[in-house]
Order: structure tokens, then C-alpha cells, then sequence
């Protein structure tokens, strides 16, 4: 059996007996077969020996017991790694950080506390998923969306406190909350914004309370077990309207995003939407020839192709939620202004109404959860024989003249690395967040220990040219928290030094998730 | 509480009071207006009364120290501080500094001896000798 | 002089003189006639020896000066207490929370370092007001509207720590949630950015909020652990065009059909200004009611105890058919939009039996000058002091006070909750002596929640003042008992309202000390404020 | 892609290896449709945007879904289960308890000729 590090085998026994007093000896897992299934499905370091395998896994059903593994834990000085439901694949899954790690496992924490479809929110533990609060909400008829992640299997506090993003318009999903129940690391229990008041009335209707408001530091962070969560729901809209913009040319970008921005800004548009050239889908070989040749094709070339081909350059896909006057008028107003870009053309989408029949709700492919409803369908992009990807994911400004800049800075590193790249020749931006763009690059996986290597580097070299450009990533693999943290390092790593005063402070023995973000407990931290 | 009841009925009255103003002509330069601010060609008294007391003090609806000194002197002098001509400088400031009633007193960092000399000097220059 | 409780005349004499080195001699204030500037001019405490008053002030200009004035601060273990415009009267002013506390005063700090108009936002220094802001973009001529709190001339910073509130739409009128990036100087002295600011050069400091790895942004506001100086600010898009609509509702119970409607056209972003609630029957022949002034029928049934669920004020509205309640709904956006929303919003309470509505004015903005003076300015984010209206001396008011603090409880967004509140505050007013108001409504600044904002008058008599803290005191706790909280309050009142949020113990004040030991050791920042006190101030406390 | 190869090879074999179970009753079966619909639907069920479906149609799988199939065995359902394959994850017992694994074995075995 696998023994935490630093920690003797007999503490590690005696520290697993009492688990088992704690959660029941069959939720204590130490078997092989039994923590298998903890490692990271998609770890970029498959069949290597730095791949971090967890020594054990605890599952605590009740917050109580949660306390009561977490102050073991705490006096024998065993590393302990949360998950929720442990299904954020591609950025680490339920893997640990730190080999040797134990598991704490909430996903047996499944009660879905409240639902209130007058004031539109949830109260939610960490194990309950999409799919688990989106058939409840079905099943009890009530007249709210959920705002689902991508992949429905997920946890809605666990991507929340990954600061994860959907698509409707609750789709901030950290920004989406309000209000925390927290077991800290000396096992005692806390409530953040008006939890903090006994018997509250507003719990999940004012985000704040009284005091500095602390929800923030438990988002990707290891100081805390998150053990509640409330979430703003987004009330069923009366109709869902989607409209497309094509343009021309390749500087069409500029006004077509500073058009976006402003629709976005005026809370006109409310959900996310992507950037996308249809010239990336072209399947042609003329155009492949076009590429293909040496320096690539000319501007004027693409161009000039697309117009033969009467596909747009640029395209991006509107989506409008409320009455459905409303969003008629509303992408009768976005015509107006996009008409203000030579060549703009514009092609309508359906109009769907609500209250919908779940059945046919759930056949709306590919619109699902722009409209929330969960599905696993994002796993198509793998395609059939991929094994895998990990997601570079940095923030660029909302602007054209910043697409353009990433595209070709980030076609150069792929050059210079010697990587196909891929759809990526027209970079593909979206708008998760409110006011930046969100780039996705998933990167394979396969069992093949070399091109693992290879890739990992090459992940590596792209996270320092972001930073060059003054672009970070939002979130990333386990593998990479470390690289990421060390490109926000304003004034000698200031904010780091700043978050790791905290940790020692909150957490003295560094027990919890250590190593999350880049932020090690003091006996863990390189001199 | 009659104080809450009050106050909070005051504080919509005062918004809705706006509303229900009709609409009286509109001279820009008698009201709080960034336009005004920059004052090219103005003393500098004026750009200061203007940036630091006129909003309260000015003409226009929603004046509070405009309204307040009609209340209180019902027409026996001008309501507008700037067509005043019985303020002395030493009043002026020590309103300035101290504050009367809800008027709370103005910090150096705020409105430094120079600039408050110079409002003062500005709100005297009509007086008689 | 007045020397800092703890600190050695002679040390303090030493800390002036380096505070002087460091930002200049003129911007040290030492003389009681300019400390005593610096005094809470709504103070509840005024004149009595418990005021809360600082021994000087040091108004540093650059981030470099806060530095250097914070480590001198931190040598000679010397109590500062920051203030941005220090102009959140009825919340404490520029005064400190710790009396004897050095303040240090931000205002010379006004600079506007950036606005964006493509990405709409700002990057501002504490000492810029919203006047300032507002000039600024209105002489750039940026379609640009700044959402400003009652008060102009507070700062967009210290508003936005202290988490004010404004007018337009709900993700910009919450003015923490609409900052994006921060630059704090810690206790030691030590600049930190947060968010994307953390990466040097980085080019999204104000357009991506929470950077990488934990977000503290939220522990700077309200708190004493750092002194913000930068922060961002979402600013809205000017839009094309304004429309208001007032629905208004027959009945007494028509309330709670009345709040859920509005809810859902929040939530839904359909309406997405700031609702009006109103009474045309309680505010009778007032701007809010309209009509004529109350009959004496009306006067004698208002004056009852629980005079607005009675029956007989209920029959007299159903006889003479006047409205128990009304709300007046914003949208801002496409003049088509606006007028499709409003059409919705009319469907939706035509489900309510006796449903009324007044069409307002739809307005093209930008607003005509004759507008400008017509409308409430801050629902088009224009800068006034027209809040301050409320207490001055008026014809309806011919004996002014001397300001008043703020009793801000939040409670549940529902028609239960605001006949809830005004039954037990209706009780508590009277059981505490105080007059009782006929009828409260919440003030809808937040999405998602109801806060009802009661004014207690300050006067400058210790006796009436000290009957009033006392006051003040007992509705925290009953409302507290109810479930309900304050969502910000005047220093005088912060340690009593903190002890209401006491879930296990007081689990979530104890981590705020945790942090604060660890962040500022000697506790210099801003002891005392929102309850929370260095290890050594809470030893010689207990 | 070796590797996808091998795993396909594993599905086949353990397919021959079947019939070694008794027939389960129809309550656990109608348990391991409920779990099934919980677990598996969303990437196996019919319906777009089914990447587990998709994935086994372009390897040639017929039929693709895993509920219409009649050659999947109990031992090779909870191989992949706990094991996963290429993009499909592995699953834990807080997930998908063995019970319930059994009970879904029961629902995909049903049809299964003896």
C-alpha cells in the first residue's frame, strides 16, 4: 500500500483506521483496484513515474463527517486532495498534485437542498451534478435553467470553485454564486455572505454579508473544503433566438468584435458566443493547396477565396434570450449595427419557445446547453480515437486587433514547435466571461510516453509566449499550476508570496490540496 | 419609526420631486455641468465654486443648499450664494471649515487655503466697500 | 497634539517628521483646527469624549508615497486608518474607527489613468470622485455612463470597498461587483496587483476579473488588511434610448404577486434598471402617490396602529378605487427593446386583477439639456447632491438635523418579507419610544435581494444621540433575530452588527482575524473597522 | 492508436467468454436501467450529440448503442467501467457503486442469447 510522503506507514495505518470510524470502513478505499480509478484518465504523464497517484481515497457523506476526516487528517499531517465529482477532465480530473496525496472524496454528498423557482437559486453539496440538479428541476416541473458546463457530469461547486463558465446567462459560474458553507483546515466549519447570521433569510439572495467578503479565496485555492454552495438560477425565458453575422474580410474582425463587445456590455446579448471563420471547416483541397504552400496563403488570397466560395471570413453566432418580441427586436437592433461593416450578411436562427417538452428539450443538439440543458456531447471533439487532451486556456482582450495578434503569435509557436496546427489556423475565441475572450486549445493525450514528453514541453513554451504578450490562462492542468502561477509575477511574485502568508496561516500543517495553483504549505515550498 | 417613514419617503420624494419639476429653461452655466468646470476664461474662483459648491449650491432642481437658504431666508437675500453680496470672507470660510447643519466642513486635501481664497474671493466681489 | 493610543510622544514626534520627508511637510496635518476636518461630520458621537477622532492626517500623491508612509506606519507600530474622498457620510466619514488612529488621506491621489470606450472601462486612483470621473468622460466625449451613488462626490473606490450601490443596470449599480482589478499596498509595505494584474504587462487587467489561483479581491472591501490604491471599473455602454413604465396594483395582498413579477423581470434582465417601489394610497397627494392630499377619512385611518392591513384602509382604497401599491420599472437599451419589454412586463401583471399602468416618457439618449434638468439624474448616470435634500432644511423641513447614519438591513426578496419587517419594526419602534412610521418600502439597489435603508437623525445633543446609538443598537439585534442582516454601517456600529453574524461561534470573525494577524502583524490598518481587531487591540478588548 | 486496437481485441475476446453468468431477475435488471440512464445514457444513449455512441458507429460498431447490443459480457462491462477506454474515463465506487455495476450489467446483458 501506497503511503503518503512524510508520513510513517504506522501514522498512515492508524490515520486510516480512524477514517474508517468516521465514514465506515467501506468508504475508505486503499486497494489498488479500489484507487485506480482516481488517477487522472487524461494524465499527460501516463506510464511515467511522475504521474501523481493518490495513496488512498476517504468518502464522507455529511459535513460532519467531512470535520471529523479533515481534523484526523490534520493531526497526523497527511495531504489530503478534494474533489467534487473529480469529472473536470483535461484539467487534471480526480488526480492529486501531490503523489501520495489522500482523496477526499465528496461526490457520496449529493442533496440537492433547495431549489426556489420565486427567487431563482439553488443550495446545492458538492456531488451533486448537472445532470442530478437538471433532472430534479424537470422532475418537480419547476420554472428555472440550470447553467450547465460543458461536460454534464460535473459538479456545480466544483467547477464553480474552478471559476469554470457555461453559456447562458448565468454563465460565470463563480460569479454565479452566492453564499458558502466551508470546513477549514482545523476541521471547523464556517458560512461566508449572510450564512454567517444564524437563521438567515437572504442566504442565497445577497452575496456579501457584513466584512470582507472571503467567498473569492476558496476559488481555486486550497484553503478550504467547500461543503455548500448557493447558485443564482436563470428564470425559463420565455424564447431562445439565435442569429448569424458573417464578413468578408479579415479586418472585418475589428468592428465585428467592437460591435460584440458593445452588445454584450448593454446587456443585450447575454450568452456566450464564438468567433469562428467557416473557412476552418471548408474541407478543400484547393484551399488545402492554398496553405499548404510555402510562407501559407496571402490575406488577400483567403480572401478572395471565400468570395468565390461565398463563405464568410468571419462568422459569429448570436444568441438572445427573453420574451420573444424582445429578442426579435433585440437581433433586429444587432443587424442594424453590424449592417454598418461592407458585406455583413446575416442569416436567421430558429426561434425556440418555452416551456418546451423535456423530451424535445433534450433533443436540441447542438444548442443543449445554451439552452441549459446538460450533455456529454462535448466529448465529441477528441473524436473517436483520441485518447485524451489537456486545455491551454488564456484570456485575451475582447478585441479584433487581439484575435489577430494571438492567431499569429500562437500559428508562429506552433510552427516553431513543429505542431500541426489544426483548426487553429483561424483562432476561435469565445465569450464565457463578460468581457474578455476565452481561447480553448486542447492539446492530445495518448499513451505514448515520448509524445507525452513532447507535448508537455510544448504546453510549457506556450504558456511563457502568452506571458510575453501579457496574456495568462484562467485555469489549468494540475501538470502545468506551477509554470501558470509563476507568469503572474508582478513585482517578485508579490501575489504569490501574499497567497502563501494566507495558506500558512489558515492552514499551518498544509494539509489541504497541496501544491493546487502553484501555491505550496511551507515545509513543501522550494527555498 | 417615524424617522425611517420619513426619511425613506424623503428619499423618494427627492427623486421623484425631479421628475415632477416642469421644465424651466435651462441656462448650463448656472448648473453643475463638466462643461462649466474647465471655465477657460473664468477666475479661478468661479471653477472652483463651480467644482466644489455649486452642485449643492447652484441653480437647478435638486439643490440642496440652494433649496435650504430659500427655506431659511424666504427671499430676504438671493438663495444663490453667488449673487450674494453680504458674505464675508471670514463667514465663508468658516462655513467652509466647520459646516451648519447637514453641510459637513471640507478637508485641505479637498479644498486647500489657496482655492477656498479663491471662492471666497469670488463670492465677495460684488460686495459693497 | 494628540499622540496615537500606545505610541511614545517622541516616537510619534519622529514618525511625523518621516512622514514629512515622505510625502512633503504640507501634507502632514497636525494642528487640531485641520485634524479636527477630519472628524465624522454626521459622527453619532459628536462632542461627547467617545467620538471617534483621529491625532493627524497624512495625505500622500503616489503609490510609492503610500508605501513609504505605511512601512514608517509599520516601524513605530502607528494605527492608520485610509480614507479615499472620506465623503460616505452616514457611514463614518473621513474619521477613524480606532480613535487616535493617523489618517491617511487618499484624496490627493485623483488621477483617471485610463478609460476604454471600445472594452468600457476604467482605471481610476482612490481619490477620484464621480464628478471627476464624469467630466472626464463627458469632455473626452466617451459614450460612456458612470453608475453614480446618491452622493457625487464620493470615491469610485471607496464606494465600491465599502459596496454602495447606484442606479443602472444591475451588474453595474453593484459597485463591488462592477471593479475588475485592483492594486493594494499591504501592511508591510509591499505593493500587490491582483486578477490578471498579476502578470506584468498584462494586457486584460480590466476585462478578466479573477486572474489565477484564489481571488482575494473580496477580502479588501470592507476590511482593514490592505490600502487599495488602483482599481477597475465596467463602465455601461451609453444606450440608445430610456424608457420608464409605472404599474400600480388595487389591493393590499397585491404586494406579494407585485414583487414576484418584478423578480422575474429582473432576474430575466426585462427590466434592467433599478425598480421604484411606491404607494398611491399611503403617499397620497405626495409626488409618489399623485393625486390630491389625503382625505380626512384617509389621515384618520393612516394614523391607526397598523394602519395599512386594516380592514377599513383596505375597503376605503377599494371604494374610492385608489391603488394600494405601484412600481416603476427601467429599460435601457433599443428604443424597440425597451417598448417590447415593457409590453411583456404589462402582460405579465395584467394577471393581477385591477392591474394599472402609466406609460413613461421614452427617452433618446444622449438627453437634451431641458431633459437633464427634468429626470433623476443618477438613472443616467449623472453625478448630483441632490440626496443630500433629505434632512437639509426645506419647507417641509424648517428644522434641519445634523445629518443622520444609515440602518441598512437586507431582507427577502417577497411581499411576506416587507410586512414582515414593518410589523417588527413597526413593534420595535414603539417599544424603543421612537415614531412609528406609517409604512416602509424597500429600495431595490440589489438584484436578487431587498435592502430597506432607515435614516436616524444626528443631532448635536449627547442625550438625544446616546438615546439613538441605543436605539440603533436593539433594531440591529431584532432584525437579527429575524434572519435579517445589515449590509454596511457606520463605524460606531460595526463591532455590534459583526457580532450578529455569529454561525458557529463567530467561525467566520475568527478566520478574519486569522488573516488579519497574518497579514498585518502589528495591526496598523484601519483597527476596529467592520469588527475586526489586531491580536494586541482584541487582548486588551476582552 | 495501438492501444484502441488492443482495447476493441479485449471487447471482442471477452464477448466469446460469455453465457458463465445466470440469468438476472427482472427488478435488477430494471435497476440497472435506472442506472443506466443516470451513467451510461448521456455518452451511450441514442440521440446526437452521443459521443460514446459516435465514437463506437465510427469504429464500425453495430449496433452502436450499448443498450441494443446482445455480445457485451458482465466481466467486460465493469473492465471498462473501472478502467475506461481511450476518452472514456474511469469511474469510482462513489460513482458507480459495485452494485449498481452489476445492476447495469444485468440491464445490458439482458438480451443476451444463452
Amino acid at each position: 500500500m501506497r503511503v503518503p510522503p512524510g508520513v510513517s506507514p504506522r501514522d498512515f495505518a492508524d490515520a486510516i483506521k480512524q477514517f474508517e470510524e468516521a465514514v465506515g470502513k467501506e468508504w475508505v478505499f486503499t486497494s489498488d483496484e479500489d484507487v485506480d480509478p482516481y488517477r487522472d484518465s487524461y494524465s499527460p504523464f501516463w506510464h511515467e513515474a511522475e504521474e501523481p497517484i493518490p495513496s488512498a481515497a476517504v468518502a464522507p457523506d455529511g459535513v460532519e463527517q467531512v470535520q471529523a476526516v479533515v481534523k484526523i487528517a490534520n493531526s497526523h499531517k497527511i495531504p489530503l486532495w478534494t474533489i467534487s465529482t473529480g469529472k473536470n477532465l483535461g484539467y487534471g480530473g480526480a488526480a492529486p498534485l501531490l503523489g501520495g496525496s489522500v482523496m477526499l472524496d465528496l461526490k457520496r454528498m449529493d442533496r440537492i437542498l433547495e431549489v426556489n423557482d420565486k427567487n431563482h437559486y439553488a443550495l446545492v453539496e458538492p456531488g451533486v451534478s448537472y445532470f442530478d440538479l437538471y433532472r430534479y428541476i424537470q422532475e418537480k416541473g419547476l420554472k428555472v435553467w440550470i447553467d450547465p458546463a460543458d461536460p454534464g457530469w460535473g459538479s456545480l461547486i466544483g467547477n464553480a470553485v474552478d471559476r469554470g463558465g457555461g453559456r447562458t446567462p448565468m454563465r460565470d459560474h463563480f460569479d454565479a454564486h452566492c453564499g458558502m458553507e466551508i470546513v477549514l483546515p482545523n476541521g471547523e466549519v464556517m458560512r461566508t455572505g449572510m450564512g454567517a447570521l444564524p437563521g438567515s433569510k437572504t442566504w442565497q439572495q445577497y452575496r456579501y454579508g457584513f466584512g470582507p467578503y472571503v467567498d473569492g479565496m476558496f476559488s481555486q485555492s486550497s484553503l478550504g473544503v467547500v461543503t455548500k454552495m448557493g447558485f443564482w438560477l436563470f428564470p425559463e425565458p420565455e424564447a431562445y433566438l439565435t442569429g448569424t453575422v458573417g464578413v468578408p474580410k479579415r479586418d472585418d474582425l475589428v468592428p465585428l468584435v467592437a460591435n460584440l463587445a458593445y452588445l454584450m456590455n448593454s446587456s443585450i446579448v447575454l450568452g456566450t458566443t464564438s468567433v469562428a471563420s467557416p473557412l476552418n471547416f471548408v474541407r478543400d483541397p484547393a484551399l488545402a493547396a492554398l496553405r499548404a504552400k510555402p510562407g501559407g496563403a496571402s490575406t488577400q488570397e483567403l480572401e478572395q477565396y471565400a468570395q468565390k466560395k461565398n463563405v464568410p471570413y468571419w462568422s459569429i453566432e448570436l444568441p438572445f434570450y427573453g420574451p420573444a418580441k424582445v429578442v426579435a427586436a433585440q437581433w433586429e437592433y444587432a443587424k442594424e449595427r453590424f449592417s454598418g461593416i461592407p458585406g455583413a450578411k446575416f442569416q436567421d436562427g430558429a426561434m425556440r419557445r418555452f416551456p418546451m417538452d423535456p423530451k424535445d428539450l433534450e433533443q436540441q443538439f447542438p444548442a443543449g446547453v445554451a439552452i441549459g440543458v446538460p450533455s456529454l456531447s462535448v466529448f465529441g471533439v477528441g473524436g473517436a480515437r483520441s485518447e485524451g487532451h489537456v486545455w491551454f486556456s488564456p484570456i485575451i482582450p475582447m478585441t479584433g486587433e487581439a484575435v489577430l495578434e494571438a492567431q499569429q503569435v500562437f500559428a508562429d509557436a506552433y510552427k516553431e514547435m513543429g505542431m500541426a496546427m489544426g483548426p487553429l489556423f483561424f483562432l476561435g475565441p469565445s465569450s464565457n466571461y463578460p468581457r474578455c475572450f476565452l481561447v480553448l486549445f486542447g492539446f492530445p493525450i495518448e499513451h505514448d510516453v515520448e509524445k507525452n514528453r513532447k507535448n508537455r514541453e510544448n504546453f510549457k513554451r506556450l504558456i511563457q509566449v502568452a506571458a510575453e504578450h501579457g496574456w495568462g490562462e484562467y485555469r489549468t492542468h494540475t501538470a502545468f499550476m506551477e509554470t501558470v502561477m509563476n507568469a503572474y509575477s508582478y513585482n517578485n511574485h508579490a501575489l504569490l508570496r501574499f497567497h502563501e502568508t494566507i495558506k500558512d496561516a489558515v492552514d499551518p500543517n498544509g494539509i489541504l490540496s497541496p501544491g493546487k495553483c502553484g501555491i505550496w504549505p511551507k515545509h513543501l515550498r522550494k527555498a | 419609526m417615524r424617522t425611517a417613514g420619513t426619511f425613506l419617503a424623503a428619499a423618494l420624494f427627492a427623486i421623484f420631486a425631479a421628475l415632477a419639476v416642469p421644465a424651466q429653461e435651462q441656462r448650463i452655466t448656472s448648473s453643475w455641468t463638466p462643461a462649466t468646470v474647465s471655465g477657460q476664461g473664468q477666475p479661478r474662483g468661479y471653477v472652483e465654486y463651480q467644482k466644489f459648491c455649486s452642485a449643492c449650491h447652484g441653480e437647478g432642481v435638486g439643490r440642496p443648499g440652494t433649496l435650504a437658504l430659500q427655506a431659511k431666508y424666504k427671499g430676504a437675500v438671493p438663495a444663490l450664494l453667488d449673487k450674494r453680496t453680504d458674505l464675508t470672507p471670514e463667514f465663508v470660510k468658516m462655513t467652509v471649515r466647520n459646516g451648519v447643519t447637514v453641510m459637513p466642513f471640507f478637508r485641505k486635501t479637498e479644498i486647500s487655503d489657496v482655492d477656498l481664497n479663491a471662492i471666497t474671493a469670488y463670492l465677495t466681489r460684488n460686495n459693497k466697500p | 497634539m494628540r499622540v496615537p493610543p500606545g505610541v511614545s510622544t517622541t516616537d510619534f514626534a519622529d514618525a511625523l517628521k518621516q512622514f514629512g520627508d515622505a510625502v512633503g511637510k504640507e501634507w502632514v496635518f497636525t494642528n487640531d483646527e485641520d485634524v479636527a476636518l477630519y472628524r465624522d461630520a454626521y459622527s453619532p458621537f459628536w462632542g461627547e469624549p467617545d467620538e471617534l477622532v483621529a491625532s493627524a492626517a497624512v495625505a500622500p500623491d503616489s503609490v510609492e508615497q503610500v508605501q513609504s508612509v505605511v512601512r514608517i506606519a509599520n516601524s513605530y507600530k502607528i494605527p492608520i486608518y485610509p480614507v479615499s474622498t472620506g465623503k460616505n457620510l452616514g457611514y463614518g466619514g473621513s474619521a477613524p474607527a480606532y480613535s487616535g488612529s493617523v489618517v491617511l488621506d487618499l484624496k490627493r491621489m485623483n488621477r483617471i489613468l485610463e478609460v476604454n470606450e471600445k472594452n468600457a472601462y476604467a482605471l481610476v486612483e482612490p481619490g477620484v470622485s464621480y464628478f471627476d470621473l464624469y467630466r472626464y468622460i463627458q469632455e473626452k466625449g466617451l459614450k460612456l455612463w458612470v453608475d453614480v451613488p446618491d452622493p457625487g462626490w464620493g470615491s469610485p473606490i471607496g464606494n465600491s470597498l465599502d459596496r454602495g450601490g447606484g442606479y443602472l443596470m444591475p451588474q453595474y449599480r453593484n459597485h463591488f461587483d462592477s471593479h475588475c482589478g485592483m492594486e493594494v499596498v499591504l501592511a508591510n509595505g509591499e505593493v500587490i496587483r491582483t486578477g490578471m494584474g498579476a502578470m506584468p504587462g498584462a494586457k486584460t487587467w480590466q476585462q478578466y476579473k479573477s486572474g489565477f489561483g484564489p481571488w482575494i479581491d473580496g477580502i479588501f472591501s470592507q476590511s482593514n488588511f490592505g490600502v487599495v490604491t488602483k482599481m477597475g471599473f465596467w463602465l455601461m455602454p451609453e444606450p440608445d434610448a430610456y424608457l420608464s413604465g409605472t404599474v400600480m396594483l388595487p389591493k393590499h395582498d397585491d404586494l406579494i404577486p407585485l414583487v414576484e413579477i418584478i423578480t422575474y423581470l429582473e432576474n430575466t434582465r426585462i427590466t434592467n434598471g433599478m425598480p421604484f417601489f411606491g404607494s398611491p394610497l399611503l403617499s397620497r397627494g405626495g409626488p409618489l402617490g399623485g393625486g390630491p392630499p389625503p382625505d380626512e377619512e384617509l389621515t384618520a385611518l393612516l394614523a391607526r396602529p397598523d394602519a395599512v392591513s386594516s380592514p377599513e384602509l383596505k375597503e376605503y382604497a377599494e371604494r374610492k378605487g385608489i391603488p394600494y401599491w405601484s412600481c416603476t420599472l427601467s429599460f435601457y437599451g433599443p428604443e424597440k427593446a425597451n417598448a417590447a419589454n415593457w409590453e411583456f412586463a404589462k402582460e405579465k401583471f395584467s394577471a393581477v386583477p385591477g392591474a394599472k399602468f402609466v406609460d413613461g416618457e421614452a427617452l433618446k439618449i444622449p438627453l437634451t439639456p431641458e431633459q437633464r434638468e427634468k429626470v433623476n439624474v443618477p438613472q443616467f448616470g449623472i453625478p448630483s447632491l441632490r440626496m443630500f435634500s433629505i434632512g437639509a432644511r426645506s419647507d417641509t423641513n424648517p428644522t434641519p438635523t445634523n445629518g443622520h447614519v444609515w440602518f441598512s438591513p437586507i431582507i427577502p426578496r417577497t411581499g411576506e418579507a416587507i410586512f414582515e419587517a414593518n410589523r417588527v419594526f413597526s413593534q420595535a419602534a414603539s417599544e424603543l419610544g421612537l415614531p412609528v412610521s406609517t409604512f416602509s418600502l424597500p429600495t431595490g439597489y440589489w438584484e436578487r435581494g431587498f435592502i430597506f435603508l432607515f435614516g436616524f437623525p444626528i443631532t448635536h445633543d449627547p442625550e438625544t444621540n446616546k438615546k439613538n446609538r441605543a436605539s440603533f443598537k436593539r433594531i440591529v439585534q431584532i432584525a437579527a433575530e429575524h434572519g435579517w442582516g445589515e449590509y454596511r454601517t457606520a463605524p460606531a456600529f460595526q463591532g455590534a452588527v459583526m457580532d450578529t453574524y455569529s454561525f458557529n461561534n463567530h467561525a467566520l470573525l475568527r478566520f478574519h482575524e486569522t488573516l488579519k494577524d497574518a497579514v498585518d502583524p502589528n495591526g496598523i490598518l484601519s483597527a476596529g473597522r467592520y469588527g475586526i481587531w489586531p491580536k494586541h487591540l482584541r487582548e486588551a478588548r476582552s | 492508436m495501438k492501444n484502441a486496437r488492443a482495447a476493441i481485441l479485449v471487447l471482442l475476446s471477452l464477448a466469446f467468454a460469455a453465457s458463465a453468468f445466470g440469468a438476472p431477475d427482472d427488478a435488477q435488471i430494471e435497476k440497472g436501467h435506472k442506472v443506466y440512464d443516470k451513467w451510461c445514457f448521456p455518452c451511450h444513449g441514442t440521440g446526437s450529440g452521443k459521443p460514446g455512441t459516435d465514437s463506437l458507429r465510427a469504429r464500425g460498431q453495430n449496433p452502436a448503442v450499448l443498450a441494443e447490443r446482445t455480445d457485451l459480457t458482465a466481466p467486460a462491462i465493469k473492465t471498462f467501467v473501472r478502467h475506461g477506454v481511450l476518452f472514456m474515463p474511469t469511474f469510482r465506487k462513489t460513482e458507480i457503486s459495485d452494485a449498481d455495476l452489476d445492476a447495469i450489467a444485468a440491464y445490458l446483458t439482458r438480451n443476451n442469447k444463452p
